[in-house]
C-alpha cells in the first residue's frame, strides 16, 4: 500500500511545482488572465463555474466513451477482418486513412447533417470516426503479428479461423490495443469537444468553452480545460489498470513495473 | 494626408472576426486601392475562425485592430481586456430570426416552447435580450452550427441569421420539393432592428494602452478604412471581385448579395461612416445591462469618436452615403 | 496402402531463401505402420523437423506425396489426428501452465471441468504438480518442454509427431517420460514419430529407426529394433539393445565417415 | 514469417499484391458508392423511413446531407468559383501542398519528441512516472482551444506562422508514437535483455541494437496514425493563425456555406483525405524498406479451415 | 580466495510467483577456479539456470553473495568477463547469422573488417558456413544454437557460462563441439562453468562436476574427474571415464531414491 502511494509521488510533485511555475509565471510576469489564468483565479472560479461546467462535462464525457466504445469496436472488427482477408486489407486500409485523415472540422457539419444536430449520435459518430483508425491500425499488427511457430500450433489442431482470431491472435495483440486504447482515449475528448465546438446541446464541455471563451471569461474556460484533463487522465489510468490486470504476462508491462 | 518621408510603412494587423467574405470588403478595398499605403500603413488582414476571439488578439497585441460587435466587446472590457471602440462601422444590426413560414412564427412570442437556434460566442445577445423583453416562456436554446442546416432539416423552429449571409444561404439551397432555390416568400423573419433589441455590430476596437501612444496611427486607419467602405458603396461590384480575390473559393452571387447587404448596414451613417450613434449606443448599453451581459454602464470612456470624426474631416466626399440605395441581387443555387 | 498410418512418396523439399534455395529433403520415402514407434535420427539440419511439419501439413513437399492413413495430410489434420510436440515448446505466454494445457481440449470443445481435471492429470504425469498457475516464463527450459508433452498428450491424438521431446531433461526425468509415453502408446495404439539425437533413446522406444543422412536429407537407412515388448528398465541392460545401439551408430557414423 | 506452403499446392490463384491493391480498392470504392446512391435512393424514395415501416433512417438523405456522388465529382471539375477559371480541384491541391508544409514538418517534429520521451521516459523510470499523466492530460486539453493561444505566442516569439502550425500539428502526433514506442522499446524478450546486459552494453547500444529494432513493429503503426494526425493538426492549427491559404481555410469556407454548396465541402474532404493517404503511404513505403521481409505483417497462412 | 575465479558463499534464490514463492536455491557455497571447467547437474527444474545468471549477475541473490576475481559479479559483467550461451538460442531475429555472431565485437567496439572476419571464422568452427546470410527462423534448432555458441566464443571472455549449449545437437556434432570447446579453453584458459544433463558429457568435459539435487536447488556432492588432460577422443574409452560417469549418475540416483 504504502509503496502504491510511492508510486504517485514524481506524479503529485511534478504537479506541485508545475502548478507554482505557473502561478509564480503569471503573477512575475502580470500576465493577464485572457492569455493565461493564475491558478488560483482558475480555482477560485470553479465555485461558480461548476453548476454549469459539471453537467457539461459529463455529457462531453458520455459523448466522448459512447464513441470510443463504438470506434474501438468498429475498429477491432475492421482489423479482424483484414487481418482474415488480405483483400479486404489492402482496399480497406486506404479508406480507412481516407476517412480518418477528415478533420474533424468537417466532419462535424457532414454529421450534423446526416444525423441532425441534435442528435447525439452527431458526436458519437465524429468521435468513433477518430478513433477507429488508430484502433484498427494498430490492431491490424497485432493480429498478424503471431508468431509463426504458434500458427503452426494452432494449425495443428486444425483450428478455425475463428478460433484462432479468439485463442491466438486476440491475446496476442493485447499488447498492441492497450496502446491503441491510450491513444483513442485522449483522442475520443479531443473528437468530443472539437465537434461541439460546432453546435448542439449547449450544455457541452464545447459549447461551454466557445461560450466562455466569447466573453472573456478564461477562468472559466480553463476550468473546463482542467475538468476534460481530469476526465482523460481517469481514463488513461483506468485502461492501465486494466492492463496490468489481464496484461502482466508481458514482457512491456513486466518490464514497466521494475 | 500622406506620409511623406519616402514609403517607410507602418505595419499593422487587423483581425477580423471571420474569414475574408464582403462583410470586410471595405478593408480589403483599402488594401487593394492603395488607401493604407497613403497613409503610410502596412496593414496585414487576419483572417478570423470559430475559435478566434479578435478581443483577445488585440488585448494581447496580436493585432493592432480588430474588429468586434458591440456587446461583446463590452463583455471583454468587463474581464480586463482594455479595448476602445474608435470607429462604428455598422449602422444597426444585421441579425435575423428566420423560421419556416408555415410555422407561423412571426414575432418574439411565438418562440415560447419552440427549439430556438442560436451561435453562442456573444452572438446571442439579442436574442435572449427579446426572449426577456417579451417575457416569452419555455424556449429552448441550442447551438446551430454556422451552416443553415439545423433549420433546413427542421431541426429547429427558428434560427439565427445574419442579413448578408445565413439569410442568403437558405436561399441558396434548393427545396427538394419544387427542385428550385427557396424563396423569401417560405421564410417568415424577425429583424431584431424591428424587436427593439438590436445592439450595435461591426466596429473598430484598439486597446487602450496601445492608443494611448498612437492616436496618429489609429486616425490614419480610420481614414483609410472609411475611403474604402466608401469605395465600396460606389463600387460594390470592384469590391466584391477584391473580395473573390482574397478568398478563392467564395461564391460570386453570395457576395454580391453580402456586399449590398453590408452596405445596407453602414449607409446612410447620418453623422458620417464610424461616428457613433449615441442613441444607438444607450440601447445597446441599455439591452445588455437589463440583459446581465454586462454587469453595469461602461461609460463613455468605452468609445471615441474624436478620431473618427478627425478622419472624416480629411476625407474629401460623401462620408454620409444619404443617397445610397439598395439594389436587387439575385441569387444563384450554392451562392455561386 | 491403407493399413499404413503414414506413407511418404518420394518427398522433397526446398527452401528459398535471400541466401540461395536449401534443398533440405530429398526423395524420401517411407512408411509408417499403424501404431509404430518410428524414430528419426540423424545430424544437425539434416531436415528431421521439416520431415515432421511435412506429415503434419504445415509445410507442402515441393515433390512427392504424403499419405495419412489413406487420406492427405491435410485432410488428417483437419480430422485432427494429429498430436505435436515442437522443437521448441511454444508456449503461449498468456495463458498460465495449466491453461497451455487445456487449449487443445478447448479447441475441440471439451467442457470445462473435464479439461481442467485432464489439464490437472496430464500435469501430474509430466511432475509439474503445483505450477498449474504459473506463467510459461516462470519455469525452467525443462518444464517448459514438459508442458508442452502434457499438452500433446492431453488430448489422445491418434498420430503424435514428437521433436526432441526430450531434450531439455535430465537422464532420470527422461527415463520416466520415455516409460509414460510407451505406457500411453501401448494403451491407446498411437502411432509415434519421434525425433531425437540420443541413439539408446531411439533404439529404446522404436520399433524402427531411421537414420538420416546431411543436406540433402536421405534416408540412409531403416533400422528394425528387434527388442521384445514391452520395453521395461532391463531392455536397457540386454544385449540385443546394445546391438541396435551400435547399429544406429554405426550408420550414422558411415556417411559422417564420407564428407 | 510466412509459411512457404502457403503459396502453393492447389491453393486459389492470387493476384501479385500491387493489383490486389489495386482491384480490392477499386472494388470497395465502388461497392460504398453503390451503397451510398442506393441508401440515397431507397431514403428519397420512401420520405426518409425504412421501406414498409414507419422506423427512419439514420442518415438523412437529402442533396445536403448526401450529395449524388457524380455531383461531387462534378464540382471539383468546374470553377471554384464563377468566373474564376481555376478548377475546385486545383485550388484545392494549392491549399493542400501549403498544408502539407506544416504538417510535414510537424509530423517529424511530434515524431521526433514522441519517440524521444519515450526513451527518456524507459531509462528513467521515475520521470515517466512523474510525467506521464500530464503527457495525457496535454492530449485532453481541448487542441481548438488552445491553438489560438499557441498561434498568439508564437506570433510574440517572431516564428513564421506555419511554423506555429506545424506546432500546432506536432502536438497531436507526438502522443500515439510515445505511447506505440513506450511499448515497443520495453517489447524485446527477456532473454535479449539478459543478452545484452552480459555484454555490459551501455543504455545507448541496447537501445540502438536491441530495443529499437524491437519496437519498429509498434513504431510504424504508431507513425501512420501520426501522419493522419499531423494533417488534422495542421487544418486546426491553420483556422486560429488568420491564413488565407491552406486546406483549413478552404475547409472552414466550405463548411459555412455547406448548406447551399454540400457538394464543395465533400469535395474538400476528398482531397484533404486523399493527402492523409498520400502522407501514410510514404510512412508504409519507408515500413517496407526498414523491416526486413520477415518480420513484415505476416500473413495467416491458408492452414485454418 | 582471490584465486578463485567465481565464489558463491551461502547463496540463496527465491523467486516470488502469483502461485506462491519458489525458493529455486538453497544455500550454495562453491568456488570454481581459475581456469577450472565445472559442469552443474541435476534435475531438471532443480535451479542450474538460476544459478548461472546468478553469476553473471543477471539475476541478484535473496541471500549470500557472489563474487568473481574478487569482484562483484557486477564489476564482472561490466568488465565483460562473460559469455553467457542461454538455454534457448535468443538470437536476435532481425539480424542475419553473421550479423548475429558479431554482436558482441560490435558492442565491444571491433571494426568491422575485423567482426566480419570473426564472425566468419567463427560460423565454421560450428559448421555453418553459407548460412551466413540467412535469418535465424531459416534455421533449424540446432543450427541455431550453434550460431549462439560462435556467438559467445567470438569475442573470448574471461568467464563462459553455457547452459546446456549442445543440448539439441546430434552425438557426431555435440562430440565435435566438445573438442572445439576443450580446445579453445587450452589455448585462452577461460573458466567455465556449464550446465548438461548428459552425464559423460559432463565426465569427459569436466574438472568438477557439480550434482544438484531438487527443489530447493542445493548442491549435493562435487566430484572431482580424475582424468589425464588434455581431453582425447579415447579418453571415452578409458575405465577412469566410466567410473567417473558411474559415481555422477550414482549421486544423481541417490538423491531420487529418497524421495
Ligand atoms: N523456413 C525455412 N526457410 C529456409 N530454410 C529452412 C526453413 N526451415 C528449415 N530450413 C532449412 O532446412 C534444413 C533442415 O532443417 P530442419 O529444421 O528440418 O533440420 P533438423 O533436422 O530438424 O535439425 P535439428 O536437429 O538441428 O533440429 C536446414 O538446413 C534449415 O536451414
Ligand atoms: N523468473 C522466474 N520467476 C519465478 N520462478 C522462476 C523464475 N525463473 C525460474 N524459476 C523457478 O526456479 C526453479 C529453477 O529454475 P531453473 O531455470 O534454474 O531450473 P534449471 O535447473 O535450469 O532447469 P532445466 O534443466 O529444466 O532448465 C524452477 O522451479 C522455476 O520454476
Ligand atoms: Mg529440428
Ligand atoms: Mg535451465
Amino acid at each position: 500500500m504504502i509503496a502504491r502511494l510511492r508510486r504517485w509521488i514524481p506524479a503529485i510533485g511534478v504537479f506541485v511545482a508545475f502548478i507554482a511555475l505557473w502561478e509564480a509565471v503569471v503573477r512575475v510576469f502580470d500576465i493577464q488572465g485572457f492569455i493565461l489564468p493564475a491558478p488560483t483565479a482558475i480555482l477560485a472560479a470553479f465555485p461558480g463555474a461548476w453548476p454549469e461546467v459539471w453537467p457539461a462535462s459529463i455529457g462531453t464525457f458520455l459523448s466522448a466513451l459512447g464513441g470510443l466504445a463504438l470506434g474501438t469496436t468498429l475498429g477491432i472488427l475492421a482489423a479482424a477482418g483484414a487481418a482474415r482477408w488480405p483483400m479486404v486489407r489492402d482496399g480497406a486500409m486506404p479508406l480507412a486513412i481516407t476517412a480518418n485523415s477528415t478533420p474533424i472540422i468537417v466532419l462535424a457539419p457532414v454529421a450534423n447533417a446526416w444525423f441532425g444536430l441534435l442528435s447525439p449520435w452527431s458526436t458519437i459518430v465524429v468521435v468513433a470516426v477518430l478513433v477507429f483508425f488508430p484502433v484498427m491500425i494498430n490492431m491490424v499488427r497485432g493480429l498478424l503479428s503471431t508468431s509463426a511457430s504458434e500458427l503452426e500450433l494452432m494449425a495443428s489442431y486444425a483450428a478455425n479461423k475463428r478460433t484462432l482470431l479468439w485463442k491466438l491472435q486476440l491475446p496476442g495483440a493485447m499488447p498492441y490495443m492497450f496502446s491503441a486504447l491510450k491513444v483513442a482515449a485522449a483522442l475520443s475528448l479531443i473528437g468530443a469537444i472539437v465537434k461541439e465546438y460546432f453546435g448542439g446541446s449547449q450544455a457541452r464541455l464545447g459549447q461551454y468553452l466557445t461560450l466562455k471563451a466569447g466573453n472573456f471569461q478564461f477562468e472559466e474556460v480553463w476550468t473546463a480545460i482542467l475538468l476534460a484533463s481530469a476526465f482523460g487522465i481517469g481514463l488513461y489510468l483506468l485502461i492501465t489498470l486494466v492492463e496490468r490486470r489481464y496484461m502482466g504476462w508481458h514482457v512491456s508491462v513486466r518490464a514497466a513495473k521494475v | 494626408g500622406g506620409d511623406d518621408d519616402g514609403g517607410e510603412l507602418t505595419p499593422v494587423n487587423l483581425q477580423l472576426q471571420w474569414f475574408a467574405q464582403a462583410q470586410f470588403a471595405g478593408y480589403y478595398a483599402a488594401v487593394d486601392q492603395g488607401f493604407y499605403e497613403d497613409e503610410g500603413l502596412d496593414v496585414t488582414i487576419l483572417e478570423g475562425a470559430v475559435e478566434i476571439v479578435p478581443q483577445q488578439v488585440v488585448a494581447s497585441g496580436q493585432a493592432e485592430f480588430g474588429l468586434a460587435w458591440v456587446p461583446k466587446a463590452l463583455v471583454s472590457n468587463e474581464e480586463g481586456a482594455g479595448l476602445v471602440n474608435i470607429g462604428q462601422v455598422f449602422q444597426r444590426s444585421g441579425t435575423l430570426m428566420v423560421s419556416w413560414a408555415d410555422s407561423g412564427i412571426t414575432k418574439p412570442e411565438d418562440w415560447a416552447d419552440k427549439t430556438v437556434g442560436n451561435w453562442g460566442f456573444g452572438n446571442e445577445f439579442e436574442l435572449t435580450a427579446a426572449i426577456e423583453k417579451f417575457g416569452v416562456q419555455n424556449v429552448n436554446l441550442v447551438a446551430q452550427n454556422f451552416d443553415m442546416e439545423a433549420l433546413l432539416n427542421r431541426e429547429v423552429d427558428a434560427a439565427e441569421a445574419m442579413i448578408y449571409n445565413e439569410y442568403a444561404q437558405v436561399l441558396e439551397a434548393t427545396n427538394e420539393a419544387t427542385g428550385s432555390l427557396y424563396q423569401p416568400s417560405d421564410l417568415n423573419v424577425i429583424d431584431f432592428n424591428d424587436v427593439g433589441t438590436a445592439m450595435l455590430q461591426d466596429s473598430i476596437w484598439v486597446s487602450e494602452e496601445w492608443l494611448a501612444s498612437n492616436e496618429d496611427v489609429a486616425e490614419k486607419f480610420l481614414k483609410a478604412s472609411f475611403r474604402g467602405w466608401m469605395y465600396c458603396r460606389d463600387n460594390p461590384d470592384e469590391c466584391v471581385e477584391i473580395v473573390l480575390e482574397a478568398g478563392p473559393t467564395l461564391g460570386t452571387s453570395h457576395q454580391t448579395w453580402q456586399m449590398n447587404e453590408i452596405n445596407g448596414l453602414i449607409w446612410p451613417s447620418p453623422n458620417g461612416i464610424g461616428v457613433m450613434d449615441q442613441a444607438l449606443w444607450d440601447q445597446t448599453i441599455e439591452v445588455a445591462t437589463s440583459q446581465g451581459v454586462i454587469s453595469a454602464d461602461p461609460g463613455s470612456g468605452a468609445f471615441r469618436t474624436d478620431l473618427a470624426e478627425k478622419a472624416l474631416a480629411d476625407i474629401d466626399g460623401d462620408t454620409t452615403g444619404s443617397s445610397w440605395t439598395r439594389v436587387e441581387v439575385t441569387l444563384n443555387p450554392g451562392g455561386e | 496402402m491403407t493399413d499404413f498410418a503414414v506413407s511418404l512418396a518420394a518427398v522433397s523439399m526446398i527452401f528459398e531463401t535471400a541466401g540461395g534455395s536449401v534443398h533440405a529433403l530429398d526423395d524420401i520415402t517411407i512408411d509408417v505402420r499403424d501404431g509404430e514407434f518410428i524414430s528419426l535420427i540423424g545430424p544437425s539440419g539434416c531436415g528431421k523437423s521439416t520431415m515432421l511439419r511435412l506429415v503434419g501439413d504445415l509445410l507442402v513437399p515441393t515433390e512427392g506425396n504424403v499419405a495419412v492413413r489413406g487420406k492427405t495430410a491435410r485432410q488428417a489434420r483437419l480430422d485432427r489426428e494429429y498430436g505435436m510436440v515442437f522443437q521448441s515448446s511454444t508456449l503461449l505466454e498468456w495463458r498460465k501452465v495449466a491453461a497451455n494445457v487445456e487449449l487443445p481440449l478447448e479447441i475441440m470443445g471439451v467442457p470445462p471441468e473435464q479439461r481442467a481435471s485432464r489439464a490437472r492429470e496430464m500435469l501430474a504425469l509430466v511432475d509439474l504438480t503445483g505450477f498449474e498457475d504459473n506463467y510459461p516464463w516462470q519455469l525452467s527450459g525443462g518444464m517448459q518442454q514438459r508442458v508442452s508433452i502434457a499438452r500433446a498428450l492431453a488430448f489422445e491424438p491418434s498420430i503424435l509427431l514428437m521433436d526432441e521431446p526430450f531434450g531439455a531433461l535430465d537422464e532420470m526425468t527422461r527415463e520416466r517420460m520415455q516409460m509414460e509415453v510407451l505406457q500411453i502408446q501401448k494403451q491407446t495404439g498411437t502411432t509415434i514419430i519421434f525425433v531425437t539425437h540420443s541413439i539408446p533413446e531411439a533404439a529404446f522406444l522404436s520399433d524402427r529407426v531411421a537414420v538420416m543422412s546431411p543436406r540433402p536429407g536421405r534416408i540412409a537407412e531403416v533400422i528394425e529394433i528387434d527388442l521384445p515388448k514391452p520395453r521395461v528398465f532391463e531392455t536397457r541392460e540386454d544385449p540385443a539393445f546394445f546391438a541396435a545401439v551400435t547399429k544406429v551408430r554405426e550408420s550414422l557414423r558411415g556417411f559422417e565417415a564420407f564428407e | 514469417m510466412v509459411q512457404p506452403a502457403a503459396d502453393n499446392a492447389g491453393r486459389p490463384f492470387q493476384l501479385p499484391r500491387r493489383y490486389r491493391t489495386i482491384v480490392s480498392f477499386s472494388l470497395i470504392v465502388i461497392a460504398l458508392a453503390v451503397l451510398w446512391e442506393s441508401y440515397k435512393w431507397m431514403g428519397q424514395t420512401t420520405g426518409g423511413v425504412w421501406p414498409g415501416t414507419s422506423l427512419g433512417l439514420p442518415v438523412r438523405t437529402n442533396n445536403r446531407a448526401m450529395p449524388h456522388l457524380w455531383d461531387i465529382v462534378a464540382a471539383l471539375f468546374r470553377p471554384a468559383r464563377r468566373g474564376g477559371d481555376e478548377i475546385l480541384l486545383v485550388t484545392l491541391l494549392e491549399a493542400a501542398m501549403f498544408t502539407f508544409r506544416s504538417a510535414f514538418a510537424g509530423f517529424l517534429v511530434g515524431s521526433t519528441f514522441g519517440f524521444g520521451l519515450a526513451i527518456w521516459f524507459i531509462r528513467s523510470p521515475l520521470a515517466e512516472r512523474g510525467l506521464m499523466p500530464y503527457v495525457v492530460a496535454s492530449q485532453t486539453v481541448p487542441l481548438i482551444a488552445i491553438a489560438p493561444m499557441v498561434v498568439i505566442w508564437g506570433g510574440q516569439a517572431g516564428l513564421p506562422t506555419w511554423l506555429a502550425v506545424a506546432v500546432i500539428s506536432s502536438y497531436l502526433c507526438f502522443f500515439p508514437v510515445a505511447i506505440n514506442s513506450l511499448r515497443g522499446l520495453r517489447s524485446p524478450p527477456a532473454t535479449a535483455t539478459e543478452l545484452m546486459r552480459s555484454y555490459a552494453a551501455t543504455p545507448h547500444e541496447v537501445l540502438t541494437k536491441l530495443q529499437i529494432p524491437a519496437a519498429l513493429p509498434f513504431l510504424f503503426p504508431a507513425l501512420k496514425i501520426a501522419a493522419t494526425a499531423s494533417v488534422i493538426g495542421a487544418i486546426i492549427g491553420e483556422l486560429p493563425a488568420g491564413l488565407s491559404v491552406g486546406l483549413g481555410r478552404a475547409l472552414l469556407s466550405f463548411a459555412s456555406s455547406f448548406s447551399s454548396a454540400p457538394e464543395k465541402l465533400f469535395g474538400a474532404v476528398l482531397l484533404s483525405s486523399l493527402l492523409g493517404v498520400l502522407f501514410v503511404g510514404l510512412v508504409a513505403l519507408a515500413e517496407r524498406r526498414l523491416i526486413p521481409e520477415n518480420r513484415r505483417i505476416a500473413e495467416i497462412p491458408e492452414f485454418a479451415t
